[in-house]
């Protein structure tokens, strides 16, 4: 069964926190736009996006132990891994494929982010796959706890796993075996679905015959939680709740953020056989970023100086990212050959 | 005859295909409105509508799964899987399940399903948009592999596919979609799925390869002719199962010398059966070593422009490899 | 949503198709058992077994159109297969694996069944992949009405299919993309899945958090029902308003028949370890063969006298059937290597 | 030194690392109470419990990524594939990412993870309870292959798996697991994964066999060396990947002669790679064809007697290809 939240854990946060939110979905926003500029401009062969999708993926970051808490996300998470801790500078590496990029040494296309550091795991592009590894990983959690090699309050450990993926990559076979250990384990594992009702072209019709993903938590004995994945409050507020859950031992949760991408599927697509204009600008006026700007304006938190002044830090960010990832190196081509076994001695 | 790119033969004959037989549908991913993803299907949805060419949910699996059943009552589906990178979710219904259902039935049930597939790197797609995966399923009886490297094969074995009442899978050398043209006939015509073709005619040693590598390796072969006087024999495989044992030992009877080129990994690549089948059957045609020619055992082809390159072979380095093996 | 219908279409059979299902729920029983004396007599190598699923089994069978609407079968369907026309001697030649044996030619374990002529589709052993193949012989079917290739009301053609696999099973990745496929389409696709509570050793609750299996179609869109699977006459009742919609195109059902194996999993198997002999012994209370009599007896439809006569019957089925697939010659060693590839003049 | 059977040495393995670290735990199907369907993990549930012996939903490309999810934490988990049939759900996991996790994260994550599986035929599992499947993964750089052929060699080789950083894939021999006997010692000791082993040394020829074809292999050495007086060299590969080419090589430089055997079918089996490797590196130590002994290009171990004994190797089938390449 699909249920809303009604406690409003997003009250609780800070205005400072709010600033931060606002801070990280602009900062994705723009370097979202230059990345497409710039493979207008042929300086780069390829960018995926995640534009529309900021609010449901910022309002999931600041719900979670960020840098901490194990997050394995798609590609479409560029904002959620801003607000994590990948800069724009690594994500401009990404983007021309220079030499030590951080989330794989250039060797991936950009928006296949990983940060050991800041367990953010390595993702592959065969959708879904990490819903049941992210399982996995969840099990590990609660296996360390059970056999005492983890305090379960120890918050400078991770206590629970986010993974995220569009509703088209439900239809897999991989996110039906996740969620279902989930399930049966208990785990803390919290799945979002960016729902934003097609998968390159093919509308949710086409993908499934339900109306809503959430509904699919109940054949998995999962909570179901469906939220506007447009409104970052509302966001935040069913994954603290769903944090909580899995932090107390309470298990898993599925989160159906319903949204929109408002740009192609990736620099290599065109909606237009697929989608009207018309949709498309239906929903570029829910923009979640202008949404969120105008509560924080009610709510007095920003004003017109600040946006200003944000505006202005971004396109500086932005600029500085991509004059560091233009300056550096380009690999060398036998660092192709690398990296196949660890050695013996890792462990 | 018309000049064509590879990708433009390939949707003629799935057209002429869907427009010949009733039986023939398409389903895959966002094989409909939007032509796909490299446009194979592009026109196909507003000519033949949905019933006959269908979106298929994003699950490789099911599109094989759902071709075998429709196969199974005597449909002829052309499933598309989006790229072969993706094709490793469908591998236990294409391995147990396709290739064992005539055999299991004792000649009861057959498959009559093409599984279309574009393949290969050298096109920035990283690890998941690069992939061979050719040599896994040619371990797999029961199966046929088809690659073809030129319009004109592409569409006579594509026809051959559709028409064949066994599961074929098709895998195309997508870095050849637009870049390579060819003359292709006007009328309806098919090659056969098995025989090998030789590409070009030559006395000094026989290079063996198929899809983008067999074009590849024609324009190192024209190199060495020119640059250093070596005569190659080229053949291009096109079927890589069944495997055209008798035209590679013909061949390299009449040559004495092999050199296998693949743009997958070595290790049990399909070069390393060529090669075995060279060192038995041919080993008193041999004079010298079976070379292969092949990308390094890493698991996937680099993102990154420099390192993709070094990864990938391309006709500079098949000629040195043809000059090599031509030296000994 | 699971519903139990209230419609009881099994009022409507004769007393002569009431005789037939008990007359094939016996002679499985029968087939079965013997099937278990021969492994013990070492005469033959394996046996795996639908005792206690014989309700379940036939109830379905007399809802289809037996021998023309495909059957895409497991290993537990004896009774279904009887019903259906497979022959006691089909079954016993495979359990010796003799020469020409109906479903394969003796290439394949007992019990992997296959009837091109009854439309019963080669079964594997790797669990559920016939369930998305099921979806796709449904689409074929929904493909030839739309193109006008065979009439929707065409009795003498296949109108649906009908796929049996374990609860277990659904924990696949196959079954979820099969279950999509029936569901986005409105596929004239019946799933039965007979529970009995154990994939092998491991219990329902280690295999999903779900109650009932038929709560998992809503997840779909396609109709779930459950159903005491040990009551032949309610599992017709269901698979009638099933076959019912398949037919009108209302689309796909998902049958949950509740059952239990009452012998070990397989020849091979010993289930001391993992079930309690009072929960067996529990069970075999509730046989399905046994219930079927009672009511049968009440209504007067069956005596005494013709419960014996069944018995003989079935008694001489089965020697008859061990007999001949004794006599029967073993496959020339050389069979192993033909049927790899369908001769091109096969289209 | 204790003699026991291939399977006690293989749980004896299990149990002493479950002992020596906590990290390590397994799943898979019945793996629990029910100790596994051929009792590898007999006993352990009881002395382990739920947390560490845990029963798995019926979905192996779950039981495979929930090991990478563990493994990336760092734990040691050992994964029971019921048999190697069922491991093809699971292919995208294993090929897509767990082989593929340390070379795309660029070093940063790997993957600690041991899949088990009984593999092979010859004991009335028909296609679906009999299937080899290591060729298909020893195309697959990133993943380590071991099938071991002795007591010693299982339990050593799968202590070092479970100690391994890298996906390590163990197939064992299921015919051999009562059948074959040997002596193990009582403390603790490892067994490299890479190395080959000589399992008997000879002049006349080299015979390259692994699992339970390396047990015949070696009945048929005796035997040829019985009746024919023929000696030859038989090398038990133990790892199929990564593979062992010094010890390949330098037996045929000291031989000449090479036959390889497997119980795979032929086309593409593992048996392809040696061949191609002495045909090209091993070239000039070659006396005669590389000849591969295999199971026939079929899709599967037929059930019924006659054609399974048909389709499988055994020692006298072994020692009569022996004794023809040694007649070359
Ligand atoms: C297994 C697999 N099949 C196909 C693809 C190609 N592909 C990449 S993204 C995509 C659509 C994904 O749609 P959805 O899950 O809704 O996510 P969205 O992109 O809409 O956020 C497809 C088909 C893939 N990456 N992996
Ligand atoms: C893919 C796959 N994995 C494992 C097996 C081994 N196996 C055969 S039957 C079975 C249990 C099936 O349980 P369930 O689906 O509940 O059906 P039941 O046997 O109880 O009728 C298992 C694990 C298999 N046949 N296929
Ligand atoms: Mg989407
Ligand atoms: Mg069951």
């Amino acid at each position: 069964m699909v249920t809303t939240t009604t406690a409003r854990a997003s009250a609780r946060l800070s205005e400072e926190q709010l600033l931060q939110m606002y801070w990280y979905m602009l900062l994705s926003r723009r370097l979202d736009e230059r990345a497409w500029a710039m493979h207008r401009q042929s300086k780069i062969a390829f960018h995926i996006s995640g534009m529309g999708h900021e609010a449901a993926q910022v309002g999931a970051a600041f719900a979670i132990n960020r840098g901490v808490d194990y997050v394995h996300p798609y590609y479409r998470d560029l904002a959620l891994m801003l607000a994590i801790g990948i800069t724009p500078t690594d994500f401009m590496m990404s983007l021309y494929g220079k030499k030590d990029e951080l989330s794989s040494g250039a060797r991936q296309m950009p928006s296949h982010f990983s940060s050991k550091a800041l367990n953010i795991v390595s993702s592959s592009s065969p959708v879904a796959t990490q819903v049941p590894q992210a399982a996995g990983i969840a099990f590990a959690i609660k296996y360390r706890q059970q056999m005492g090699l983890q305090d379960p309050n120890d918050e400078t450990q991770p206590r629970l796993v986010f993974t995220t993926l569009g509703e088209g990559s439900t239809s897999q076979g991989e996110w039906h075996e996740g969620m279902n250990w989930a399930g049966v384990h208990d785990l803390p594992f919290i799945c979002m679905v960016q729902n934003n009702l097609y998968a390159i072209s093919v509308p949710i019709e086409e993908q499934m015959a339900v109306a809503h993903v959430a509904d699919r938590a109940d054949a998995y004995g999962v909570r179901g939680v469906m939220v506007d994945g447009n409104d970052v409050l509302a966001v935040y507020d069913v994954m603290a709740e769903a944090v909580e859950r899995a932090y107390n031992g309470d298990g898993a949760t599925l989160v159906e953020a319903k949204t929109y991408r408002i740009v192609p599927h990736s620099s290599d697509d065109d909606d237009r056989s697929y989608r009207s204009r018309e949709e498309v600008e239906e929903w570029k006026k829910k923009d979640p970023i202008l949404r969120f700007q105008k509560v924080l304006l009610e709510e007095t938190i920003l004003s017109d100086t600040l946006i200003d002044d944000y505006e202005s830090r971004a396109r500086d960010a932005v600029n500085k990212a991509q004059v560091e990832a233009e300056a550096a190196p380009w690999p060398a081509p036998e660092e192709a050959i690398g990296d196949v076994y660890a050695p013996l001695e890792a462990i | 005859m018309t000049v064509m790119t590879l990708i433009d033969a390939i949707r003629e004959a799935m057209d002429e295909e869907l427009e010949r037989d009733p039986r023939v549908f398409i389903t895959g991913e966002d094989v409909g409105e939007r032509g796909g993803v490299f446009r194979a299907t592009q026109g196909l949805h507003e000519k033949y509508g949905d019933t006959r060419i269908v979106d298929s949910p994003l699950a490789e699996l099911s599109i094989v799964a759902i071709g075998i059943g429709a196969a199974l009552t005597d449909l002829r589906p052309i499933c598309e899987i989006q790229f072969a990178d993706f094709i490793h979710p469908a591998f236990n219904q294409i391995v147990n399940e396709a290739a064992r259902f005539y055999y299991r039935s004792n000649g009861q049930w057959h498959v009559p399903l093409v599984i279309r597939s574009p393949y290969g790197g050298g096109i920035g797609g990283g690890l998941y948009h690069s992939q061979s995966v050719e040599a896994f399923f040619a371990h797999v009886p029961g199966l046929k592999i088809v690659v073809p490297s030129t319009p004109y094969d592409a569409k006579g074995l594509l026809k051959s596919a559709v028409r064949d009442p066994n599961p074929v899978l098709f895998f195309e050398p997508k870095k050849g979609y637009r870049a390579i043209k060819g003359e292709v006939p006007d009328d309806d015509y098919t090659i056969p799925i098995g025989p090998a073709r030789i590409a070009r005619e030559g006395r000094d040693l026989s290079v063996f390869a198929y899809g983008m590598m067999a074009h590849y390796t024609m324009m190192a072969a024209e190199k060495v002719a020119r640059e250093d006087g070596i005569d190659a024999e080229v053949i291009d495989l096109r079927t890589l199962l069944p495997i055209d044992k008798a035209a590679i030992l013909a061949s390299v009877k009449k040559t004495g010398k092999a050199l296998i080129v693949h743009e997958d990994n070595l290790t049990m690549g399909y070069g390393a059966e060529i090669a075995a089948v060279l060192s038995d059957e041919g080993f008193e045609y041999l004079d010298g070593p079976v070379k292969r020619y092949a990308a390094p055992d890493v698991p996937g082809v680099p993102f990154s422009h420099p390192m993709q390159e070094y990864f990938m072979p391309n006709p500079d380095k098949i000629a040195d490899a043809i000059r090599d093996l031509a030296a000994y």
